[in-house]
């Protein structure tokens, strides 16, 4: 796959326009997960902004990021950097080319406490 | 032999305090809209007579839009209240006989808003230009 | 079938006349025929006596002949207004157009107008004498052996079918006993056009309008059309026209017309009484008002002399334009 | 018929790029009444207006139509040249093929096609025109300075020093404004009060200026050159020309804990109070929600202890109306509301303090004296950590901030930061910025000394979140240059917030009629010729009303004001505009129609006799216009059925011969 195309994928499926970013760094300085990460919130702005995404698809920084959407409530320019991460865990789903779950694994993955709607977020995003 | 493309005739009337400027920033920005839009300058929307809408369609208008100041704003404080009464009532009678009401617009674009101006020109004539020719209002003889 | 009659009225005129309360009489005199009632000005008891004319037929509203009148007569002119006329009165007063003192107003009861088309829908043409015995018409015509009888119901006046008061507004002197404004269902027709889907409502007024011959009697008629020049005879405004020379500018006179007496317009009806084509142009005024009671609250012109027209106010709230057809499609 | 002169301009490649000029003007020649067509590099340089000049000599030419740029940037040069070549002005037309023809099409065919209809319009309109000659009214020599901080102030020296007479009207019992508030002025630092004080002292001392202090503009009418203002003189229970500012008062008034809003409400005030011992007028003002006497009937203890007599109980607000020629807007700005900056955490702690209460903070006659010393425990702070852009260089759909730098932020923050390293060395002090923005004379100076001289420490990065931990707070951040989250236990955070129009600039310029922007600042009437001017005639912009400004440029934007208002006001008569609205008698039916919608007040009736048939003659009621009141709005010309009041400039035959050409 190309590098043009994930980049444009990510950007439509998170909906967010790095241009707006400032470069004011209040993303990466109010995430709580910063020292867990490899590239920080500010950075996987930039990033993707230049369509440096290889790095970040391979980074652990990825399942660091907690969406505790600190980052977004908090951007004075509404670039929304959590949603970025979102796109690019997605990217990274997408591309290994096969379902992460199939109807038959739920079962015994869910207990009965789990909430349908999370169940159906999860396929959502876990399947192709 | 070609077919020749249709193209919608729109004409706006435009205050000189907000929305003429709100045009003119269109163009300071570069914003394209369609040339089918030709713009007549008012002092003010509370200008703009009934007559110069019928007129316009008589002779082959597909579209009218009036824009004016924000209610509120309005260089002469109250001008454009009575343009909303008056279009509102106006706008509704084209409706009862039965015209397209997607002809006729009012838009309140403010001096600061040639965004919102070239992307209401760029709405406005999509919508007329799907409409197709005005057959309704207009005069028979004045269409070439 | 008018509770007042004739000779009720005479005998007013004739007193008012007489002890020169008034030195004139605004009044109805007999056309060509029974059923073509003529405004007329009397200048004395013996014409008044004459040709004074009372029956169904004499709808004519002359508030606006006072504008005209007053100037030209020494002292007061004695004018009789129906109910719906005293509206047109006071809109006229609102408006300055002419001035009160001049005019001793009586107001006399109505009990509904007949319509000719409506007669002639029973009788066919060709009628020669129409005589009133109370509660029907007897009308003779050339092509009938006996005269038919008529009820006077059956051919009332669509604008007094749906009479929106009996109530007098303005006079100075009242005969008979004075009534109540009706909650009328003057907009019924009007609602049901506004149902209709634009094409269908489109077709309705094309054929409508283009019956138009643009001979200006709703115009002449109307008691908010008393411009001293209207903008149609005038050639500097860039809109003159005088004969229809297609479908569009009678449209376009229509709408213009409507839109200049919308807020000012009483809904008298005289428009639809007078076109000789039956159109029913009253129709695009009450579209006006009920669109400006519903748009602005209810608002009745004429109801009181120096009320503000609301056309010529506004308030901050007011509703969009684009509105206008959201609550529309509410409503259907 | 018109000789008319067709001018089509080029504006270098602006207009030529996208419009086929020469077709313009070719196509232009066969307009009815066009006798002249040229096209031209620059129509609105001096060749250009040659041209026009010549052609209207040479091919006696009555009227003109430029094809150009929009009429709102050159109408007035090409009437100026139209009127120097014996024409009168306002039969010129211009055709705007540059912002709505030129500038936002791209296809040569469409646009000069466009272009040409856009000419034909103009042309039909000439045709139509008739000379038109201003009408003049005279011009009260009186200016009206609305709001008395810095600006107004400066405005209103400026004004009465050349001569004419200047009100002042500020809401606050003093005036004064944010810069008596401020401790010292980038980048010199010196010290506000000394340099605002005496400027104070001078209005006060100024026999041109009246200051009407405690006190709200509660109607303006009138227009350019005949303002009628009503002035609204708030009851400060104290009688002005009394009392001596000798402060007996306020010293034993027993209702002593109010917040005291000139130091932000970091200390307490009386419930009589001056607001600082500068006050100009220096007069005691009591706060009615605080006074026991006003809300009880009980007290009167100001009363009796003022030797002068000024105390009165029962003063009541008065309304003054006065006239004036000119209005100048003054009305400065305010700093944000933190309220929503949860993660600052300005709401929780004391010690998270904004920039102006910092400078409070440290001023020699605020609440601790001019010890910096924290609101909490009033202990002396250590590290001390400054953020920029609070509120400021938001997106447009935040809620929390503004879209716009606040302009002043950068320069200040540098002052607080090294005037705290300057006095108190041992403290450590971060500044967060984003962008240093440092535009203005020795203003990048200032800056580096902050960090070189002063060692200021400049981390490139924004505090993401400041929490209150026993008495000290954690400030979370990132330093981006280095790429590190930082932690910092800080003793007091200072947030450079946003800063916004005062509160009342919105409902008076509904008032005054003038234009604002989509944050409530005023709109000049052009942003780069003319800033200091309201497009409204006869309202001029000073200071921070107008735009983020710090103090040179506000001084600067006052004068520029004031001498605009000198220019008003030495005039004894105003030329007005001539497109006014007139009604034809021969057809006015004298219905009040178009007196009703007028918002000036310009139509009033007269009885005239008008001769009839038959060498009758009949009086009636007709309307006429006062051209100096009309704005040429033309409300009136649709509210009048018969069509007798019509827009001169703006007729109906004109109108509808452009409908007509551009329908054609």
């Amino acid at each position: 796959m190309n590098k043009n195309f994930i980049q444009e994928e990510i950007l439509r499926s998170s909906g967010v326009n790095p241009k707006k970013c400032m470069k004011c760094g209040k993303c990466s300085a109010t995430c709580p997960a910063y020292d867990e990460m490899e590239y920080h919130p500010h950075q996987f702005v930039s990033m993707v902004e230049n369509g440096d995404i290889e790095p970040l698809m391979n980074s652990k920084s990825l399942y660091r990021c907690l969406s505790c959407f600190a980052c977004i409530d908090r951007c004075p320019r509404s670039v929304q950097p959590a949603k970025l991460v979102e796109a690019v865990r997605l990217a990274v789903v997408r591309q290994q080319g096969k379902n992460h779950l199939t109807a038959n694994d739920i079962p015994e993955l869910i207990d009965d406490e789990t909430p349908q709607q999370l169940l159906v977020s999860a396929f959502r995003k876990y399947t192709k | 032999m070609q077919v020749k493309e249709y193209k919608p005739l729109i004409v706006a009337f435009c205050c000189n305090w907000c929305s003429y400027a709100g045009a003119d920033l269109a163009g300071n920005n570069r914003l394209n809209y369609p040339a089918d839009v030709k713009i007549i300058r008012v002092p003010c929307s509370c200008r703009v007579n009934p007559m110069f809408i019928l007129r316009a369609f008589q002779r082959g208008a597909d579209g009218v839009i009036i824009c004016g100041c924000h209610p509120g704003d309005c260089h002469y404080t109250s001008g454009n209240y009575y343009t909303r009464r008056r279009m509102a009532a106006l706008f509704s009678m084209l409706d009862f006989l039965g015209i397209e009401k997607e002809r006729t617009r009012v838009e309140w674009v403010s001096a600061a808003e040639g965004a919102k101006f070239a992307a209401t020109m760029n709405e406005f004539a999509q919508t007329v230009a799907s409409l197709g020719e005005n057959k309704r209002l207009e005069d028979l003889r004045c269409k070439k | 079938m008018q509770k007042i009659t004739r000779d009720q009225l005479v005998e007013k005129a004739v007193a008012l006349l007489s002890d020169g309360t008034v030195s004139a009489v605004l009044g109805w005199s007999r056309g060509e025929f029974d059923y073509d009632i003529t405004p007329a000005v009397f200048k004395s008891a013996e014409e008044v006596k004459e040709n004074f004319v009372w029956n169904d037929f004499c709808g004519a509203n002359f508030s606006k002949y006072l504008v005209a009148q007053t100037g030209k007569v020494e002292g007061k002119i004695l004018v009789f207004l129906k109910p719906c006329d005293t509206y047109s009165f006071n809109q006229l007063l609102t408006e300055h157009r002419f001035d009160r003192e001049k005019v001793y107003a009586v107001g006399i009861p109505c009990e509904g107008m007949a319509d000719i088309a409506k007669v002639r829908e029973i009788v066919g043409d060709g009628i020669v004498s129409i005589e009133d015995d109370g509660e029907s018409l007897k009308v003779s015509t050339l092509y009938a052996d006996a005269p038919v009888l008529v009820g006077a119901k059956d051919v009332m006046a669509e604008r007094c079918v749906n009479c929106k008061s009996k109530k007098h507004v303005a006079f100075d002197e009242l005969m008979g006993e004075d009534g109540e404004v009706i909650e009328s269902a003057r907009f019924d027709e009007v609602a049901r056009l506004e149902a209709m889907t634009p094409d269908e409502r489109f077709l309705f007024w094309q054929n409508e309008l283009s019956r138009c011959i643009r001979c200006n009697a709703c115009r002449d008629a109307c008691p908010a059309c008393t411009c001293e020049k209207c903008v149609f005879d005038n050639p500097d405004s860039a809109v003159e026209n005088k004969a229809p020379a297609n479908s569009f500018e009678e449209k376009m006179f229509h709408i213009i017309r409507a839109f200049h007496v919308a807020g000012r317009c009483t809904d008298c009806g005289e428009c639809s009484r007078v076109c000789p084509q039956n159109i029913p142009l009253h129709l695009l005024n009450r579209k006006f008002i009920k669109d400006i009671n519903e748009f602005y609250g209810e608002y009745q012109a004429g109801a009181e002399v120096g009320s503000r027209a609301p056309l010529v106010d506004y308030t901050t709230e007011d509703l969009e334009p684009g509105e206008v057809f959201e609550r529309g499609d509410q409503d259907a | 018929m018109q000789r008319v002169g067709v001018f089509v301009c080029w504006c270098g490649s602006n207009i030529a790029g996208t419009v086929d000029v020469a077709a313009v003007a070719e196509a232009l020649k066969n307009e009815p009444g066009v006798v002249f067509s040229t096209d031209y590099q620059y129509m609105c340089s001096q060749a250009g207006q040659d041209i026009i000049k010549n052609a209207i000599a040479e091919h006696n030419l009555t009227g003109i139509v430029v094809c150009s740029c929009s009429p709102r940037m050159h109408e007035a040069t090409f009437r100026k040249t139209a009127a120097a070549a014996g024409l009168n002005p306002y039969m010129v037309e211009i055709a705007n093929i540059r912002e709505q023809c030129s500038w936002v099409h791209k296809d040569m065919t469409t646009g000069t096609e466009k272009a040409i209809i856009l000419g034909k319009a103009a042309v039909a309109k000439v045709n139509l025109n008739t000379p038109l000659t201003p009408g003049e009214s005279p011009v009260t020599k009186r200016a009206l300075v609305i709001g008395g901080g810095i600006a107004g102030i400066q405005t209103a020296l400026d004004i009465a020093d050349a001569g004419f007479p200047v009100d002042i009207v500020e809401t606050k019992p003093t005036i004064g404004g944010k810069m008596a508030q401020l401790d010292k002025t980038f980048p010199t630092l010196d010290c506000a009060a000394c340099i605002l004080t005496p400027k104070m002292v001078d209005v006060a001392q100024n026999e041109k200026i009246r200051i009407f202090s405690y006190s709200e503009v509660e109607e303006v009418g009138g227009f350019v050159g005949n303002f009628d203002v009503k002035i609204k003189k708030k009851a400060r229970y104290v009688k002005e020309d009394i009392c001596t500012g000798c402060g007996a008062c306020v010293d034993k008034c027993p209702m002593k804990k109010n917040p005291n809003e000139f130091n932000l409400g970091m200390d307490n005030r009386p419930a009589i109070y001056i607001p600082f011992a500068q006050a100009v007028p220096k007069v005691a003002t009591i706060d009615p929600n605080a006074c026991n006497m006003l809300k009880n009937g009980k007290c009167g203890l100001c009363a009796r202890v003022c030797a002068a007599g000024a105390i009165d109980y029962t003063q009541k607000d008065e309304i003054i109306e006065e006239k004036y020629g000119a209005i100048v807007v003054a009305t400065g700005f305010n700093p944000i509301s933190m309220e929503k900056f949860d993660e600052f955490a300005y709401n929780q702690s004391k010690d998270v303090i904004t920039s102006l209460e910092f400078e409070r903070l440290t001023n020699a006659a605020g609440p601790t004296a001019g010890h910096l010393e924290r609101p909490s425990d009033g202990k002396s702070p250590k590290t001390i950590v400054f953020v920029q852009c609070v509120g400021s260089r938001c997106d447009a759909c935040s809620e929390k901030g503004k879209e716009y730098c606040s302009k002043i932020c950068c320069m200040y923050t540098a002052k607080h930061a090294m005037l705290t390293r300057d006095k108190y060395p041992d403290t450590d002090v971060y500044v967060f910025y984003i962008d240093v923005r440092t535009p203005g004379k020795n203003f990048d100076e200032f800056y580096r000394r902050a960090v070189e001289e002063f060692g200021v420490k400049y981390i490139k990065g924004m505090v993401g979140k400041v929490t209150p931990e026993g008495d000290k707070l954690k400030v979370q951040a990132s330093d981006l240059l280095s790429n590190k989250q930082l932690h910092i236990d800080a003793d007091l955070v200072v947030l450079a917030a946003a800063i916004e129009p005062d509160k009342s600039a919105r409902p008076l310029a509904t008032m005054l009629t003038a234009s604002m922007d989509t944050n409530d600042f005023f709109t000049e009437a052009h942003p780069k010729l003319r800033p200091v001017e309201s497009p409204t005639a006869g309202v001029f912009l000073s200071g921070a009303c107008q735009g983020p400004k710090d103090i040179p440029e506000t001084v600067s934007q006052a004068g520029a004001a004031a001498s605009k208002v000198i220019g008003l006001l030495a005039k004894d008569k105003l030329t007005g505009n001539p497109c006014v609205a007139h009604s034809n008698e021969l057809m006015c039916n004298g219905c009040s129609s178009c007196e009703r919608v007028c918002p000036y007040g310009a139509i009033t009736y007269e009885d005239k006799e008008f001769r009839m048939p038959n060498r009758t003659t009949k009086i009636r009621r007709v309307a006429s216009v006062n051209p100096a009141v009309c704005q040429g709005c033309g409300a009136c010309t649709v509210a009048c059925p018969s069509g007798a009041m019509d827009l001169k400039g703006f007729a109906n035959s004109q109108i509808i011969a452009e409908v007509d050409a551009i329908c054609k």
